[in-house]
């Protein structure tokens, strides 16, 4: 498709610039968090909209993360469209009450009359070498709460797209920014017109026919990695990016495993009570008698997110996506 | 020069470069709580807002009554009363212009229907036919906040969201002395501060946060003292005083729309009733205290100031008796008759759209009202839950 | 068993004595929270505490529940064992920054030398015509947060066997009271010697050969009225009682499903994202060539907690449980 | 008597039993922070403490270098510096006897050093291998809190717990500016104040939270003034001033000790380096109000006045600096060496004892590191992910 010469952005940029043009084409667009302003975000996302939209559409807040959900509420109670940026996953649950009975609620609690269209941006995830606190992956709390759209990107196009699906949602939506895919770059080109993606819709990312891969966020990539080493052990894997965990899009995710039999729900969050119970719940409900073995799972340990040098042993890995597609039942049992 | 460049630069510099902390005497709230009525300043009252006052807090009263009264004939869910704090409600409600907002708590039913709130659609939460039994935008009203002090910073955002617009809005926000000790109180507080945001809020002092009294809540002179560390007035008022409260909100009013930032109000009042239908006070107050309080009752301290003055006659006080009559009679009338519910309104506002997984959960809702009514069923699909 | 006349308690009766029998026991422990000490509590359930331990021991707190659960947690690190009661569910919002980043993380922050022994009680659920934000069922905030116990009572006795336990952990106990059972009685007897029931064993509370219901808290009642129920349509159904969520007790319920071959799950917090997705999952990872379904779900819907007037449309009740169970493939297709 | 029993009986009473609201002017700091270095009350400071806090301030100085150096060789993972802030650091640990406790922040390392921490163990969250590095109860240091202000409601509980078991204990607990408008502030600050915890706040307001000024974060003439709203005493203080930081708090520790109830100091400082080396200060502050800072050095200030009054000769100068190479030295040495690692350290600590879940994933993640090292691979057990 691209034809003129591709310039690569990161992903941090094209969120970014995903600000910037709803910014641009909308005057009820307003970003605020802590350090968004002058310094442009810690991980520089925001970086240049304080100078070209001013400190009163770009603000830094006082350090209080309730506050700023919970005046960000206001705001777009009177029409603003207000972009919250969290400043790293942990440091969004002061803002759970705002989130949950608020955020969540205000449009159902009035019928429809007020509805909250807000973007907060939650970095998440880890693998950067965070610290304690830097690298809780939360989504188990958002996809739980019922009113909220969750989306995740694993591309640097689909940021873009997204990211401006979102702010244009009239509905609240948490939008969570894999932390280390912010300096991963692919062929989006910041010179061609852009393209918005809408929410709700997976999409396949590999096509393969041994066994479906289901993931999203950071795990995307992990995932495309696996499934290119499997080709060595005979595995024809294909993966599914899910890109919004509500809605979540059965439709895309049940036709693949209905094709392949069989399927791995591939996260970083803590596996129990995590999202892939869920997807694996889901799917084997639509899809029981298409399955070859039960959906397996492969997600973080049931702990506190580990420190920096413990963390690769945490993180689901190729080695460890690969052992689970074995466990899969390959010799059949006649069923 | 924008909203936000207007905020005072501070820049770090070490001494001897520093300058003596500011002042903190403007910030800090009489010693005593602001009185109007009983005192000289009550002759310079407009006559015309005394009686308003007077027919809304007689109205006022009627209403809470008669929503309690609801609650034992099983009509109402829960009332959270504001018998004997009706100055406070009414005056807040009678101080803001048509434009303005009032961001009231679980308590403040009254506020909202003094501003102008069907008295029936204002009660949907507490009858619980719905959470919200109104549109937000049509008079203004958030709706009644059930956490405590969450709404406090919605209001600070809406104000500051309006001013960034040029409109020319204020947000009045009521709050227990209970919700001051939330930490949604300090974030709303500061932000409003720092955003120089045109917000009022009103704390109402009732002596106690359910069971547990103010000397456990607080250890400050009063909760208007709270005004110094965010850097706004606080000021100290009579809560059964409704001139005085009326007075002390219109001057933060007047301040805010002309850009002097927010206020702390702190109005001392007393909850006559349990904190609803449902609690049982004798658990940790005593009766003499209610009753200490009687002689000090909202409705009667304007009362003796209008007739003091002649200002209030037989053929005033009937008709003002009268119109709440009227407005409890509607009430009672129309709380009586069973809302008319539709189970699929579960699912239509979760989201702008339904998403595909409402949408199925809806079908099997319906299936099974249709079920129970004896209609023919479809056949149920799939292996949806 | 009982011999002596039953004198019928309260599950809040028995969730009280089990708070004054560990008072008694242990003077580290401390009940704190709104409301707890000269009320009684709004359920009653610490009832006659203040009056019998003193206000040193039994504290009525200012009114902020971050607060609350901080000030238990400092209090915990000096050795005391709090017991911490949060008003309602959905006011334990604005603790979950102490919870999920203080309380279920510091034994493992400092690798165990600084454990918690702290037991946080939440009445949720609804059920009992509560407006907004007093009837909901946050299980799944909790369960994905590793560092936490989540217990929840269904019956009398556990109230009281399981309370016990969690104030004697070592560990961080989120101790879900089923708000609707509190006025429940059964055959516990408050005279008669009290036992402490360990955390972490579900438990069999009918058995049956068509089908299990899995479920917990304020389901169980539900569960067992729907078995019986059920019989009228020939299903015999088996009722697993989880009782504490985490630790699971993968076991006693994979071996129910492995001889029934059918399952259910059931409870009152919203489906996506719920619990019982975890559930479904795990069940059908350990049982999956004894399924001849897969395990069906009857939750919440995925909806705010509705109003007192239709919140008997969202509660599982026992003709929804039937209809699930009917979905379970009687007609069995070969396999 | 018991401990709770001791407040204040506040019963609400109707005017006119109304009292006057405290005075708050014991509550209200100086207008100019509290100094001793400089002026004449620094004669009458005992000469060791001097000492003490000198070579402290230097040990603490080259600490922070030494720590900022391992980031560039990437033996920490990130390390916020104090530079510039360690006269609050040091005079907070050499304030407290042994059995009390310190609450530090994040950027607080130093002050856990200072208190007689091992400098490595400290370290180990920034080093990243682990979360804590020591045993909180062995110097009665809680765990570095990387989330703003939520260690201080620990502090006031630790505080009351020790009151409540009658020991004679004080909580000092550390918080920048920017931690003051988190909503855990307010609800720690009121617990102390109602409880009367023995517990001290000490806000260190260094200009900054990251790029964000003082200017944004707050509208109040001082963050002591804060201290207001909650009825305890605000103190302002120098915070480059070591001896005027060490007076003010040991008045707070002295008051809290005697049952007198907690403190909030402000010192007033500044953040020397970049929030941490991952931080470009650059693109938020001027290097000229760096500049302006430099001349108010908290190690210089000391030396001054050391050496003015003939207290620092050429040997103890040497000496202290030899001191603090040594430790540098050492802490260099040692985190120059890699960590012993034990990845089953992740499933061994988040209960008393692992769940049967964790087993499982404790044997899988063994399987899979024996499988990496050759070493023959138990079957994979059923279906366990
Ligand atoms: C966040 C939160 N915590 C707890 C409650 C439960 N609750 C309802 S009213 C109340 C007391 C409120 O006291 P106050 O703020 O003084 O208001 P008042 O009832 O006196 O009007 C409590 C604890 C709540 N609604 N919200
Ligand atoms: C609850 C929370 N929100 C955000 C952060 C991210 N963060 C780390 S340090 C910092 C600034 C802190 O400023 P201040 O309190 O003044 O302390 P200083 O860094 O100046 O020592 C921020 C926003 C955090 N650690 N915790
Ligand atoms: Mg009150
Ligand atoms: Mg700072």
């Amino acid at each position: 498709m691209t034809t003129v010469a591709v310039k690569p952005a990161t992903m941090a940029q094209a969120l970014g610039r995903a600000l910037r043009d709803a910014m641009a084409d909308d005057p009820a667009v307003h970003v605020m968090g802590e350090d968004v302003g002058t310094l442009g975000g810690v991980f520089r996302v925001t970086d240049g909209l304080a100078k070209e939209f001013g400190e009163d559409r770009v603000t830094d807040t006082p350090l209080a993360e309730a506050g700023i959900l919970g005046t960000a509420v206001g705001m777009a109670m009177y029409g603003l469209r207000p972009v919250v940026e969290m400043q790293f996953d942990a440091f969004a649950y002061p803002a759970f009450e705002q989130l949950l009975s608020h955020v969540a609620k205000m449009r159902n609690r009035t019928r429809g009359a007020m509805p909250l269209p807000l973007t907060v941006r939650v970095p998440y995830g880890g693998g950067i070498g965070g610290v304690e606190h830097h690298s809780d992956s939360s989504e188990a709390y958002y996809i739980a709460t019922p009113g909220l759209h969750v989306v995740t990107p694993a591309t640097v196009s689909d940021a873009y797209g997204l990211l401006r699906a979102a702010i244009a949602s009239d509905d609240p939506v948490v939008f969570l920014e894999p932390k280390r895919l912010y300096w991963s770059k692919d062929a989006w080109n910041p010179e061609e017109p852009q393209a918005v993606e809408p929410i709700g819709r997976a999409v396949v990312r590999r096509t393969g026919r041994s066994a479906t891969l289901i993931t999203y966020g950071p795990s995307v990539p992990v995932c495309l990695e696996a499934a290119e080493a499997a080709r060595a052990e005979g595995w024809d894997l294909e993966v599914v990016d899910l890109r919004s965990l509500v809605p979540f899009d059965d439709e895309t995710v049940a036709a693949s495993v209905r094709r392949t039999g069989r399927a791995v729900v591939v996260h970083e969050s803590g596996g129990f009570g995590g999202p892939g119970g869920e997807i694996a719940a889901r799917v084997t409900e639509r899809c029981f008698h298409h399955l070859e073995a039960p959906v397996l799972r492969v997600a973080g340990f049931d702990i506190p997110y580990p420190p920096p040098m413990l963390e690769r042993h945490h993180l689901p890995g190729v080695d460890r996506i690969l052992d689970a597609v074995a466990r899969l039942q390959w010799e059949a049992q006649s069923r | 020069m924008t909203v936000m460049e207007q905020r005072g630069a501070y820049r770090p510099t070490p001494p001897p470069a520093w300058q003596p902390r500011t002042d903190p005497a403007p910030l800090l709230p009489d010693a005593l709580p602001h009185r109007v009525l009983g005192t000289r300043a009550a002759e310079r009252v407009d006559p015309d807002l005394l009686r308003r006052l007077y027919a809304q807090l007689v109205r006022g009263r009627r209403y809470n009554t008669q929503a309690t009264a609801l609650t034992k004939q099983g009509r109402l869910a829960v009332y959270p009363s504001s018998t004997g704090q009706e100055a406070c409600e009414v005056a807040a409600a009678l101080v803001l212009e048509e434009r303005d907002w009032l961001f009231p708590s679980y308590r403040d039913t009254l506020a909202a229907v003094a501003r102008g709130l069907d008295p029936v659609q204002a009660l949907t939460l507490l009858r619980g036919d719905w959470h919200t039994g109104y549109d937000p935008r049509e008079h203004r009203v958030a709706p009644l906040s059930t956490p405590l002090a969450t709404q406090l910073p919605h209001a600070v955002g809406l104000a500051h969201a309006a001013r960034l617009k040029g409109d020319d809005v204020v947000a009045l926000a009521l709050v227990g002395d209970g919700g001051t000790s939330e930490g949604d109180f300090h974030e709303a507080l500061n932000f409003a501060a720092v955003w120089q945001a045109p917000v009022v809020f009103l704390v109402q002092n009732n002596g106690f946060a359910i069971s547990v009294p103010l000397a456990k809540q607080t250890a400050a002179p009063s909760l208007a003292h709270k005004a110094v560390g965010y850097g706004m007035p606080g000021r100290l008022v009579d809560g059964n005083d409704a001139v005085a409260v009326h007075e002390v909100l219109g001057e933060a009013v007047a301040r805010a729309r002309a850009g002097g930032g927010p206020t702390l109000v702190e109005a001392v009042t007393y909850r006559m009733e349990a904190h609803t239908n449902a609690d049982d006070d004798k658990r940790y107050r005593e009766d003499a205290e209610v009753e200490a309080w009687r002689a000090h009752d909202p409705i009667a301290l304007l009362e003796q100031e209008l007739t003091g003055r002649g200002l209030l006659d037989e053929d005033a006080v009937r008709a003002v008796r009268e119109d709440a009559e009227a407005m409890a009679a509607d009430l009672r009338e129309r709380m009586n008759q069973d809302p008319v519910l539709d189970p699929a309104d579960l699912f239509a506002h979760v989201y702008a759209r339904p998403t595909p997984q409402l949408l199925e959960q809806e079908a099997l809702l319906r299936a099974e009202l249709d079920a129970e009514a004896g209609r023919p069923e479809d056949e149920p699909e799939g292996n949806a839950r």
